[in-house]
C-alpha cells in the first residue's frame, strides 16, 4: 500500500510546498530575523503571498533578486548587495538565508559568499547573524526545509557551556501561533524555563499596530539560542523528521543535550506523553489546570463518541500532522481510510501504524508522495464521510458533498487559520468539537426533517 | 533623502509638484534586499495565459512554481476548467542532474490522454533554462504525437520581471492565432485582449459589444477558448485593455495580419463608456454608435444615483493605490475622483516612464507616485499621508490592516467585478464597505488620535 | 416598534423558559447543593431532561412530587419528607428550594413550611442550609428565576460583617461553564480574592469518573457567600436585572457593599469596561496575557471585517445575552436588524440602543416578549443574513437557507454548548471567527465555482 | 437494607433468585426528594396524542410545560408537520387570578384561523385544575363556532403519573372514534396502535402488514391523521403494540365497537415476528399466513447475518436497561440475549406488578430488577454490575457516561428505527457503536483497571 497506485508521472495539485518557504517560516519565528532567499524574486513574492493568505500578516522576505546575468556569472554580488540593504533597512539581529533551486542549480556557494560578505563588513557593530540553509525546491517539501533552518540556526548559534542547566528546550516544528502559545502556557506553569525554536507565537500573528514594525516582534530570543548547549533536554516533536534536518540531535550530538523525540502532542495519547515527559523532567505533576481539561475533555469523548464512531476519514498534509491528528481520530473512533502526505520522509508508514495500533479495526491506506488527484482518485473508493486537512482539499469534500475540517496550513478561505488549536488536550477538545458538529451538520441538514436534537 | 527608502531607490520615488514633471525612475531590476511586491516572468506568463480554460497548463520544474500559483485566481469559465488544476512536472534532484525532458515528455503524454486538452502551454521555470532541457523539441514532438498544439513558454522566473512573462505568453498564444478556420466572421468582429474575466467581467464586457451589434471572435484571454484563439486573426479589430499583458500580441497581430488595435480600459465610468465609443467609432456606424450611447445612457441611470450615495459617505476620505500595471492606476485615480476622494498615494510594480508621466499629469500636488515599492515604503507613506482606503492586492493587504487602514482588493483573485459600469458601482461598494467599517476606530490608530 | 406586531394571544415556539428553570441553575452552581421543586414530579424531569441536553451531565434536580391529594390539603408534607430523603441520601450543605406554579397557585407558604422542617430537624448537626425561592412559572422568565435564587442565597447565607476586605464579588449571571472558568483564570491573575456567584464552571461541566458523584464537585463556596458582606464591591452583569431581583443590590442595600453594575462583557466595549472596572478596583492594569489578547483580536476584525460588513442579523434569547451580543455585532459592523427576546424586564429597548449608539446606520428592531412565531413573521421581511442564538433557531434558518451561530442555551442540535467562550477578548474573537466563517462557509458553498480563497 | 436506595423505597428494588418469586413494590407515587426519573400526566398524554400531525396541539397553562415538550420526540409525520410547532397560552399572573378560559379561547381561534387544524386538542397543565378553568365548556364552544373537533385532555400534571397521561390521552381520542364514515373499509383490516413512528418506524410496520393483505385504518398515533381516528372503529382489529400506553383507546374501543385487540410488540426479531403472525392467525388466513411466513423469512436472511458479526463483537458484555414501560423491556432483554449479552439490570418508571413478575421470568438470577429508580440508584447499579451498556433515555445518559459507561439512547427522540426486522439490526448496530468505540479505555474506570 506504500507505492502509490498507479504511479503516475506528473505531479496534479500537490499536497507539498517547497522547501525554501519552510525556511523562512523557521527563520520568521527567530527574534529580530529577517528571512532572505537567494533566488529570483518571483520565489519570495509567491511565498509571502502565500503565507499571507493563511496567516494575514506581513510577511516580509528579501531577496536577492537574480536577473539574468546573476545566472549566468553568479548571485555572489546581488546577495551581498542584498544583505547589505537588509541591514540598513531592518537592523536585524539575524538574517537568515534559504537558497533556491535556481541558486543550488547554477552552483552558487552560499557559506563561501557569507563567508566574504562578513569579511567586506567586518568590524561594523550592528552586523546581523547569517545563517544560511540549503533549500533546493527539487528535493524534500517545505517541511524539510522549515526543520533544516531550526537546526541551520541551532547550528549557528548555539554555543558550547561546560554547565548543564535546567532549561528545557522544545522543538516544536511548524505548528500554529496559537499551538505556540499553548507550549508558552503550558512551560509557563513549570518551573523551570524553557526555550520554544521556533516561536512564530506573536511573529504570525500580532496586534493591529499604531507604528508600522519593520521586523514584527517575539520570536525565540538569541540569546536562549545560544544558551541551548547547557540544556536539561531538548523535546521534538515529530516521527518523521530526517536526522539530517533535526536540531535536537545536533544539540544532542554536538552538546550533550538529551534528546526526546515525540510526537505532535496531538490528541490523549501523544499529549499525555509530552505532559509525562515534563513530569519526567521537571519533577513535577501536570499543573491541575491541564488535568481538568484532561478530564473535561475525555468526558465529551464520551457524551459524543456517538457522534463519530466508525465515520471514515480521509487525512491529508504534512507527515507529522498527519501522524497527530491519526493517532487522535484512532483514539475517538473515527476510522482513518487514508493517510497521505506529499512528503517522503519514508517514515510516514510506520509512524502511522504506530498510532493506529490496537484501536483501528484496519490500518488505514498510508501513502507518501500524494497530490490531490491521486487522493481523489482513492477516495472514489473508499467512501469517505469526512476530510481533515487544510484548505486545499475544498474541492474534493465539494465534490463528494461530505465535511471538510479544516487544520494546518494552509487555510485560506476561512479566517482565523492562525488561531486554530491543534496540540494538547484543549486542541483535542477543540478538533472533536469541530469533527463532531461537522458530522452532525450534515446529518442535521441532510434530513428530511431537520430535526432539534442530536 | 527620503526616510524609509533605500539610497538605491530614491529616484524610484516622487512628489508630484504642481508644474514640474518630474523624472521618476523605474522599469529596472528590482534592488536586491528592498523586499519588492514583484513578482518574475514566470507570474507574467502565468497570469496571462491562466484563463484559457480547455488547455492544460504545465509548470515543468521543481513543485514550488506550480503550487504556489494553484487556483489563486478569480477567472470563471463558462465551460471546461482545465485552468483551475496545478499540473507539474515536479522535478527531483536527479532530474536536475540528469536533465528533464524525459519527464516532460512522459507527463505530457499522461496529461493530455487523462485530460483531451484543446492545447498544451508548458511553462520554463528557472531552473529549466540552467539545466538546458530543450522544451521545443520536447513539445514539438509531443505535438506531432498528440495532435493538439503543444505550446513552450519561455518563463523562466529570473529573465526578467512579469512584463517578460507578458511577452513569452503572447508570443505562445501567437503560435495559435492563424490557424483556425475564420469561415463566418461577420466584418463587425473584435478581439477582445486583456481582460481575465475576474468575478465574471468579461461576460458583462461581451454583453455590451454585442448589444451594439458587435460580434466577439476571440476573448483574450478571459473565459479563453483555444478554438477561438486560434482563429482570432479574422476579426477586424483587436481591442486592447492595456495592463501591457496582451498588447504584445495585438502588435504581432498588426504586423502579421494587419488587424489594427485600440486600447481601452473597463474600469470606471468614464473609460467604459469610451471603450464603447471608440468600437462603435472605430466601425463608423451610426447605428452602432447610437445604440452605444442608449447602452451607456442605460447603465448610468441604474448606477449613478447609488454612487451618488456612496460618495456622500467617502467625500473628502484619502485613497492609496498600489497595482501591478500602472495602466490601472489611471482608471483608479478617476474612480477615486468621481468619489469624492483625494488620492494621495499611487504606485505600480513595473510602470513605464511614460505612465508615471502620465500619472504625474493627473494626479495632485504632493501625491507620492512609486516605482516598485516594498513593504516599508508602502507602510510609511500609508502613515505619512494619513491614509483613509489602500487598494492594492493580496500582499498589500496586511500592511494596510496592520495600520488598521481600510482596504479594497484589487487583485486577480478577487471575487467582485470591478470592470464594466457595475464594476464601477461594486467598486464603490467595496471601497464603502471597508471605510465605513465600525472596526476601524478600535484601531490604535483611532485611539490614539481619539487621546490626543 | 415596541409592542409586537401583531400582538397574538398565543404563545407559539416559545423564546424563554420557565422561571424555576433558572432557580435549579443558578442553585446548581453553589457548593454542595441540592436544587429541589416544590411541585409536581413532572417538572423535575422536564427541566433535567432539558438542562442535559445542553450540558450533557448528570443533573439531579428533587421535587415534593406533589399528587392529587397534596394539591388540595397542601404540599408541607411530601416536601418535608422530600427534604429529608434528600439530606439523608444527598448529604447536601444546601438545598435550595424553588416553587412552581402548583404550589404558588395552592399558596403553599414556603418560608413558613421551611420553618416548621427546621424546628423539625433542630440539632441535626448534617442538616442543610435551605433556601427558598420564589418562582411561580406564570410570572417572568428562567433568567427572572436565575437572578431571583442568587439573591435568595445572599439574602439566606450572608452575614452582616464590620469590615471591608479587598474581596471582590462577581456575579455574572447565567453564562457557559466555559465564561465562568475564563472568568476564574481572570481573577486568578490579580492580587485579590474573587468570589464567582454562582459557579458552574465544573458542576455542570466535569470530567468523567471513576465514582459517581452524588453531587458534583465544584461550585461557590459557601463559607464565600457567607463573607459576600464584607467584599470591597460587587461586580454584576447585566442591564435588564430587575432591582428585586438583584443580588448585587441586595448586597448594597444590606450590608453596604459598593455596587457595579456592567453588560455581559461581550465583544470589544463591554470587555474593556470590565477590564476598566477591575482595574479602578484594585489598582492593577489588565494582566498582559488580557492585552495580547485584546490586540489580536483588534487585529483580526481588520483582517475580517470585510467579510462581515453590512450582513444583516437577528439575535434572539435571553435579554442581557442579546444585548451583549447586539454590542458586539454592531462593533464589527454586522447590523443587527432584529433583536427579539422572550423576556419582558422593559429594560432591553433602552439597552440595546444604548450598545448600538453610534455604530450602526440604523437603530434595529427591538422586541420584548416575542416568540419564534413572531420572529419568524418579522425576519419576511427584514431579509436577515444570518441568525445568532440557541438551537431554536435552527428551524428558521433552515427555512431561509441561513447560517445559524449557535450561542447561549439551549444548544442540543451541537456538542459543546457548555464549552463556548461568549466572553472577554477571546469570546469576542471566538464569536467574529464563527460569524465570519459561517459567512464565508455559505458564500464558498453558494458559488458556482467553489472558489479556493476568500 | 441496600445501599444508595432510600428506605422507602427499599420494596422496589430486588435482585432476581433462582426459582424465587418476589414482591416488588410498584405502581405508587414517586417518593419526594427521589430524584424519579419519571415525568406527569401531561407528559403521558402529550407523548401519546403529539404524533397526530394534523391536529392542533395546544397546552393552556404556563409556558413552561409547552416549551418543555416542544419537537422533542423523533415521531415524524409523512404530511402536515404541525405537531412539531409548540403552542401555549403562556398563563400570567392575571390570569392565573382571573381565570384563563378567555385566554384560551382567543387562543383557540386565532391559531385555528391561522393552521387550519383538522382538529385541537388542549391540555389541561397542573394549575389550571387549579384556578378551575372550564376547559369542556371552552372547547365545546370553539369546536362549534369552528366546526371541527376540540377536544380537551385532562392532563394535569400532579394527578398521577405519565400512565394517567396516557389514559387522558386514550379518551381525548375515543371522542374521535366512531365519528368518521367507514364506508369502503376492507374486512382484513387493523388499526395500528401504540406506535408513534419514532424514525419512520411505523412505516416499515405498516409495510409489512400490507405486504401480506392486511389494511390499515389509523396509525393511532405515528404519522396520525384526524380523519383516520374518526374511522377507526371500522377496522376488524386492533394491534396494540403494548407501552400500556394505547391500550386503553383499545378497551373503550372493544367494549364501545366490539373490535377484539391483540398484544404485540414490534421490538427484536421473535415479537416482530410474532406481530405479523398473530394478525395473519386473527384472520384465519392462510395465503395471509404464507406471506407472512415469506415475509419473516425475507427479512431474517438480510439481517441474520449481519446481526451475527455484531454478536460476535458484543458476546458476553453486559446491559443494563432502565426504560418508561416495562413493556419495552421485555422485549429488549430478549434482543440482547440474540446478541449473547447478559442483562444484569431492568428497571421502568412505570410498570405494573404482573411486569415485574414477568420481567423475573426472563431474567437470569442475580438480575437487578428496579421500579421507578433514580439516578444515584442507578449509578450504583452500573458500578455494581460493572455494566458494558445502559439503554435507557435521555435522563439516563448522562449517568453512564459520567462513569463511562456505553449508552443506547431507546427513547422518543432518537432517530435510528429500532423496531421492525431492520430495526433490531440498527439496535445491534448502536449497541455495537457504543460499545466498541475506543473511547471507554481512556475513562478512569477503565484506567484504574488497567493499573490494577
Amino acid at each position: 500500500m506504500k507505492t502509490k497506485m498507479p504511479n503516475y508521472v506528473s505531479t496534479t495539485n500537490a499536497c507539498k510546498l517547497c522547501k525554501p518557504m519552510g525556511a523562512t517560516l523557521a527563520f520568521r519565528g527567530i527574534e529580530c530575523s529577517v528571512p532572505f532567499l537567494h533566488g529570483s524574486q518571483g520565489c519570495a513574492t509567491y511565498m509571502r503571498r502565500y503565507i499571507i493568505s493563511h496567516f494575514n500578516e506581513p510577511m516580509d522576505i528579501a531577496s536577492s533578486s537574480l536577473g539574468e546575468k546573476h545566472a549566468i556569472f553568479g548571485g555572489g554580488p546581488n546577495l551581498k548587495q542584498g544583505l547589505k540593504n537588509v541591514t540598513e533597512k531592518f537592523h536585524p539581529k539575524l538574517i537568515g538565508i534559504a537558497s533556491t533551486c535556481l541558486t543550488e542549480t547554477i552552483g552558487d556557494d552560499l557559506p563561501m559568499l557569507l563567508h566574504e560578505y562578513r569579511e567586506m563588513t567586518k568590524g561594523n557593530q550592528d552586523a546581523p547573524i547569517l545563517v544560511p540553509v540549503s533549500t533546493p525546491s527539487y528535493s524534500g517539501t517545505h517541511m524539510e526545509g522549515f526543520h533544516a533552518a531550526v537546526r541551520a540556526v541551532v547550528g549557528a548559534l548555539t554555543e558550547v557551556s561546560a554547565e548543564r542547566t535546567n532549561n528545557i528546550a522544545i522543538i516544536p516544528g511548524f505548528l500554529s501561533p496559537e499551538d505556540i502559545r499553548h507550549i508558552k502556557d503550558i512551560s509557563s506553569r513549570y518551573n523551570v524555563p524553557f526555550t520554544i525554536l521556533p516561536d512564530i507565537s506573536d511573529t504570525l500573528d500580532g496586534p493591529a499596530l499604531l507604528e508600522y514594525e519593520k521586523i514584527p516582534h517575539g520570536g525565540t530570543e538569541i540569546p536562549s539560542i545560544k544558551k541551548l548547549g547547557s540544556a536539561a533536554a531538548a523535546i521534538e516533536f515529530g516521527w518523521t523528521i530526517d536526522n539530517i534536518d533535526s536540531a535536537g540531535l545536533l544539540l544532542k550530538e554536538k552538546f550533550g543535550v538529551p534528546h526526546r523525540r515525540l510526537g505532535l502532542p496531538i490528541g490523549l495519547r501523544e499529549t499525555d506523553v509530552f505532559f509525562q515527559t515534563l513530569q519526567d523532567l521537571t519533577g513535577l505533576d501536570t499543573p491541575a489546570v491541564y488535568e481538568n481539561q484532561r478530564g473535561r475533555f475525555i468526558d465529551s469523548l464520551a457524551d459524543g463518541h456517538k457522534y463519530v464512531f466508525g465515520k471514515r476519514a480521509i487525512v491529508y498534509g504534512e507527515e507529522d500532522l498527519v501522524v497527530g491528528l491519526t493517532s487522535f481520530l484512532a483514539e475517538i473512533g473515527v476510522r482513518p481510510v487514508l493517510c497521505a502526505s506529499g512528503g517522503k520522509s519514508g517514515r510516514f508508514e510506520h509512524a502511522v501504524k504506530s498510532v493506529c495500533e490496537g484501536l483501528v479495526p484496519e490500518i488505514p491506506q498510508i501513502h507518501e508522495g500524494m497530490d490531490f488527484y491521486e487522493i481523489e482518485k482513492l477516495a472514489e473508493d473508499l467512501e469517505p464521510d469526512i476530510l481533515i486537512g487544510h484548505s486545499k482539499g475544498y474541492h474534493l469534500a465539494r465534490k463528494r458533498n461530505i465535511p471538510i475540517v479544516r487544520v494546518g496550513f494552509p487555510i485560506h478561505d476561512r479566517i482565523g487559520g492562525q488561531r486554530i488549536l491543534h496540540i494538547g488536550y484543549q486542541g483535542a477538545q477543540n478538533l472533536f468539537d469541530c469533527i463532531a458538529n461537522a458530522l452532525l451538520e450534515k446529518k442535521q441538514n441532510d434530513s428530511e426533517t431537520g430535526y432539534s436534537y442530536m | 533623502m527620503q526616510k524609509n527608502v533605500l539610497e538605491e531607490r530614491q529616484n524610484q520615488v516622487i512628489r508630484k509638484e504642481e508644474g514640474a514633471n518630474l523624472k521618476i525612475s523605474c522599469d529596472k531590476e528590482s534592488t536586491a534586499g528592498a523586499v519588492s511586491q514583484r513578482a518574475c516572468v514566470f507570474c507574467g506568463s502565468r497570469v496571462v495565459l491562466y484563463p484559457i480554460a480547455d488547455a492544460l497548463h504545465l509548470v515543468h520544474g521543481p513543485i514550488g512554481c506550480a503550487v504556489y500559483t494553484w487556483d489563486i485566481r478569480g477567472a470563471l469559465s463558462s465551460g471546461p476548467e482545465l485552468h483551475r488544476l496545478s499540473f507539474s512536472t515536479d522535478l527531483q534532484e536527479r532530474d536536475v542532474i540528469f536533465g528533464g525532458e524525459k519527464k516532460l515528455a512522459a507527463a505530457l503524454d499522461e496529461l493530455i490522454d487523462r485530460h483531451k486538452p484543446k492545447a498544451a502551454f508548458v511553462y520554463s521555470t528557472c531552473i529549466v533554462g540552467i539545466i538546458g532541457d530543450d522544451l521545443e523539441a520536447v513539445c514539438k514532438k509531443v505535438s506531432e504525437e498528440k495532435k493538439i498544439p503543444v505550446l513552450p513558454v519561455k518563463s523562466e522566473g529570473f529573465k526578467g520581471n512579469k512584463r517578460e512573462g507578458y511577452r513569452a505568453a503572447c508570443n505562445a498564444m501567437f503560435r495559435l492565432v492563424g490557424t483556425g478556420d475564420t469561415t463566418g466572421i461577420p466584418e463587425k468582429s473584435i478581439n477582445i485582449l486583456g481582460d481575465f474575466n475576474l468575478a465574471g467581467e468579461i461576460w458583462m464586457i461581451r454583453e455590451m459589444y454585442e448589444k451594439i451589434g458587435v460580434h466577439i471572435v476571440a476573448n483574450i484571454t478571459g473565459d479563453g477558448r483555444v478554438e477561438h484563439i486560434k482563429r482570432a486573426h479574422g476579426a477586424s479589430l483587436n481591442v486592447v485593455q492595456c495592463s501591457g499583458a496582451t498588447m504584445g500580441l495585438a502588435d504581432m497581430m498588426k504586423k502579421e495580419y494587419g488587424i489594427p488595435a485600440i486600447r481601452v480600459s473597463y474600469f470606471g465610468i468614464e473609460d467604459m463608456a469610451e471603450s464603447i465609443y471608440a468600437v462603435a467609432d472605430y466601425f463608423k456606424d451610426d447605428e452602432m454608435m447610437r445604440k452605444a450611447r442608449q447602452v451607456v445612457k442605460g447603465e448610468l441611470s441604474i448606477i449613478y444615483p447609488k454612487i451618488q450615495e456612496y460618495r456622500k459617505a467617502l467625500s473628502g476620505k484619502k485613497a492609496a493605490i498600489y497595482v501591478g500595471g500602472a495602466f490601472k492606476a489611471f482608471s483608479l485615480v478617476k474612480a477615486f475622483r468621481l468619489l469624492g476622494m483625494d488620492v494621495v498615494m499611487v504606485g505600480s510594480q513595473t510602470g513605464t516612464e511614460s505612465e508615471y508621466r502620465e500619472l504625474q499629469e493627473i494626479t495632485d500636488p504632493g501625491t507620492i507616485i512609486v516605482d516598485d515599492s516594498n513593504p516599508l515604503e508602502l507602510s510609511s507613506f500609508l502613515q505619512e499621508k494619513n491614509v483613509d482606503i489602500f487598494v492594492g492586492g493580496v500582499k498589500e493587504r496586511p500592511i494596510a490592516y496592520k495600520l488598521g487602514v481600510a482596504f479594497c482588493d484589487h487583485n486577480h483573485e478577487r471575487k467582485e467585478a470591478l470592470a464594466g459600469f457595475i464594476g464601477m458601482l461594486n467598486f464603490a461598494r467595496e471601497v464603502y464597505s471597508s471605510v465605513m467599517s465600525p472596526v476601524w476606530r478600535f484601531m490604535p490608530r483611532s485611539e490614539a488620535h481619539n487621546e490626543d
